[in-house]
């Protein structure tokens, strides 16, 4: 079903699903990205924006990974990549790098997932079925934490089932914490009545999103 | 272009409210933000909380011009001995005062800062200071619960700043300004030096420009 | 003249006892006290619980070999994926976990250098990681209480150390190492380069010398 | 009946109960010193013996007082003093300082003292009587936070009423905290029996110096 709804539309790739969230960042943002695809955010700010990037490993002010022949093995960010530090830079503990993250202080943080619900809960830590031991790092942290959670990730798995969805089925990394779903087919708002559409891909209807999505799509008010 | 430096006092203090709760830093007469307090003496806000290890000294300046002004509800402080305008309105019931033990307040700033609601201590216990307050055993010995002193407002003195608001400090300068700095929705810095950005090494930069909301240049005095 | 430089690994790491709850700084490669974790590994002390961010990769060296060797029987960790020999031993019932969001392990570490038992934290609320533990309301919010993580033993990485303990570090290899250094009874550094005492200004100090009882010099890698 | 007893006593100036209780501080140890006379503690350390004084407003490594045209006004200690910086001197934020403290890694703190009583309880921040908003700053956490806790003041008040007491009067900075006690005529241990005599000046009899204890003193077992 998902290939005959998906004929004539354009989902965005990865780096345009980054790019179209970087639009909605604006300039003196401070922004924690998650590992993994969170992290090519970073590389679609245009230039002349100033955006702060956090690494919760002690980094305000990363910048973009050094070129080989430059790497500084004493700087690496969450994701334990080699990058840099742009001027205005700070670095400082693990303690008051979530001070920064749990005190409130960071204006947004992108996470991947595996399913956000209608209510806001995010679930990106583990999947219990393949985890022999999962792995928590910063997430709960950064999802309670950051003023404003958005998550990036595809709209359905590879086999074709939503992962916006009206319950978790994952463990959870947080309770009612997401504010914005950016998917490769929509960009959706976690309201009180529960995912609004923000903007959808060229091409694809609004019912065809929704045979997609194992949640209520709404459309915002007009006011 | 990110660039929280203001070119003035006054724009500096703009928007503090009648009632807000203001921390000011400063440990003595080192890392206060006399300038800016008296901007706020300016500026006009009334029904102030303030939050300051001291309530200051001589009248002129400082919290002491504040009270002296009528403009502070409550204070918030460990040592509030020394300021004749404080013995005199406390005497006249004009002034409420919340005593907490010096180390005590400074972890309940820097929980707030932190994202920490509330936290045990065992300053206080079996003493005055823990009446009222929630008593709890772990491993065998007591504590007292302490809650996260959230503000509106801090005051902070720095050394040098840039304009993203990266801070350092100097000598025994540091003292509250750093947790303070963490504490408040708007943090207002008064700096010696104001750099260009890059002129602070990241490994010496002691207040994370995150923290921080507003910067101005002060002479030095 | 107070000193606590050491000569050797073997010196440095002398008193380990069996059993002990070891901090072992670093987050991926950067910051971690490998010298000092094949030193651990040499002296032979059994029965540890580790306390670290991973649980390391190669099984050549750091945390994994300490496994491989069959010393550890417990780690404290907020992501102990991308390690062979973790899973392994887990997988075979011979090593105990205890996962910990990240920013709760800093905070617990923290707290048992500040002397604070126990705070409460929002992360992990309603999730897996809340079962069994107090939840309380603050500001009609609900927090999970967290206990300090007391320990016997810090294994720390520094970049500059002077006689007296003081250390500075270097980019991202400050993550745990300052606050697992407050931590524990018997705080153990090793440092790139040891200066003379006054060489490290006071201002960039990161880790003052009263948390540091021994130091040793390694060569750079 | 003080004067009495006295007679052939020689009490220690305040000078000398300074010197007295610096003989007992080993090399390394890591000191905070009360305002007032605990202060003068510093200026009684040997040369070439390295102790480590505290300052709560974020200051290690404390030096002396500077000559008047040396003062930095940047460098104050807890009691507003100008002091000077020891190389191996660190500078720290109000927080970190109280977590040496508080985290129990100083090993000694000294402060004067309005009274003490046997069981080690320390009542040093207010009277009551004079104090129309009493002023606690520091002590509280000082008193429960050091390895150690010294106190150094008079045997007894101007009006000769003992300050070593079974129980305080005068309302608690910490219970169960002193370990020992420094004043003009004798040094007294804090144990579980109470107070036990370590010294006494010359020319007072043990007698004489009860007369001025309000609790009893027990001579150190020998074993």
């Amino acid at each position: 079903m998902k290939d005959i709804v998906m004929a004539s539309a354009t989902p965005l790739d990865r780096t345009g699903m980054a790019a179209r969230l970087v639009r909605d960042i604006p300039e003196g943002w401070y922004v924690n990205l998650g590992v993994g695809m969170p992290t090519t955010v970073a590389d679609h700010v245009p230039p002349g924006r100033e955006v702060v990037f956090h690494s919760e490993n002690g980094i305000l002010g990363m910048g973009p990974a050094p070129s080989p022949d430059a790497v500084d093995p004493w700087l690496v960010n969450a994701g334990k990549k080699a990058v840099t530090l742009l001027p205005g830079a700070a670095l400082f503990h693990h303690a008051d790098s979530f001070a920064m993250i749990r005190g409130g202080h960071l204006d947004l943080c992108v996470l991947g997932a595996f399913e956000v619900a209608e209510n806001g809960d995010i679930a990106n830590w583990t999947t219990s079925s393949n985890d022999i031991v999962p792995a928590v790092g910063g997430a709960m942290d950064l999802a309670v934490g950051a003023k404003q959670l958005w998550v990036i990730m595809e709209h359905t798995t590879k086999e074709g089932r939503p992962r916006l969805v009206e319950h978790c089925s994952y463990p959870l990394t947080a309770p009612g914490s997401v504010n914005r779903v950016y998917t490769n087919l929509a960009v959706l708002e976690v309201t009180a009545r529960g995912f609004e559409l923000l903007d959808i891909v060229a091409g694809l209807t609004i019912e065809a999103l929704q045979t997609m999505t194992a949640a209520k799509i709404h459309l915002p008010r007009t006011t | 272009m990110m660039d929280k430096r203001v070119a003035s006092i006054a724009e500096a203090l703009s928007g503090v409210r009648d009632g807000a709760v203001v921390l000011v830093g400063g440990f003595g007469a080192v890392g206060q933000p006399n300038m800016l307090m008296d901007g706020l003496a300016e500026q006009g806000a009334r029904e102030l909380t303030i939050v300051a290890n001291n309530a200051g000294w001589g009248r002129e300046t400082g919290i002491p011009r504040l009270m002296g002004l009528g403009r502070v509800r409550k204070i918030v402080c460990s040592f509030p001995k020394g300021s004749v305008i404080f013995d005199e309105l406390f005497r006249a019931g004009k002034l409420e005062v919340e005593l907490v033990p010096q180390g005590t307040l400074a972890e309940r700033i820097r929980a707030a800062g932190a994202g920490i609601p509330a936290f045990y201590t065992p300053t206080g216990v079996g003493t005055r200071m823990g009446e009222g307050k929630e008593v709890r055993e772990f491993a065998g010995r007591s504590f007292l619960l302490e809650q996260a002193l959230q503000a509106d407002v801090a005051l902070i003195e720095a050394w040098r700043a840039d304009r993203w608001g990266n801070l350092t400090y100097r000598g025994s300068g540091r003292n509250f300004n750093p947790i303070m700095a963490m504490a408040a929705r708007l943090t207002i810095v008064q700096a010696h030096d104001v750099v260009e950005l890059g002129e602070l090494d990241p490994e010496i930069v002691v207040t994370p420009g995150i923290f921080v909301d507003r910067v101005v240049r002060v002479a030095r005095e």
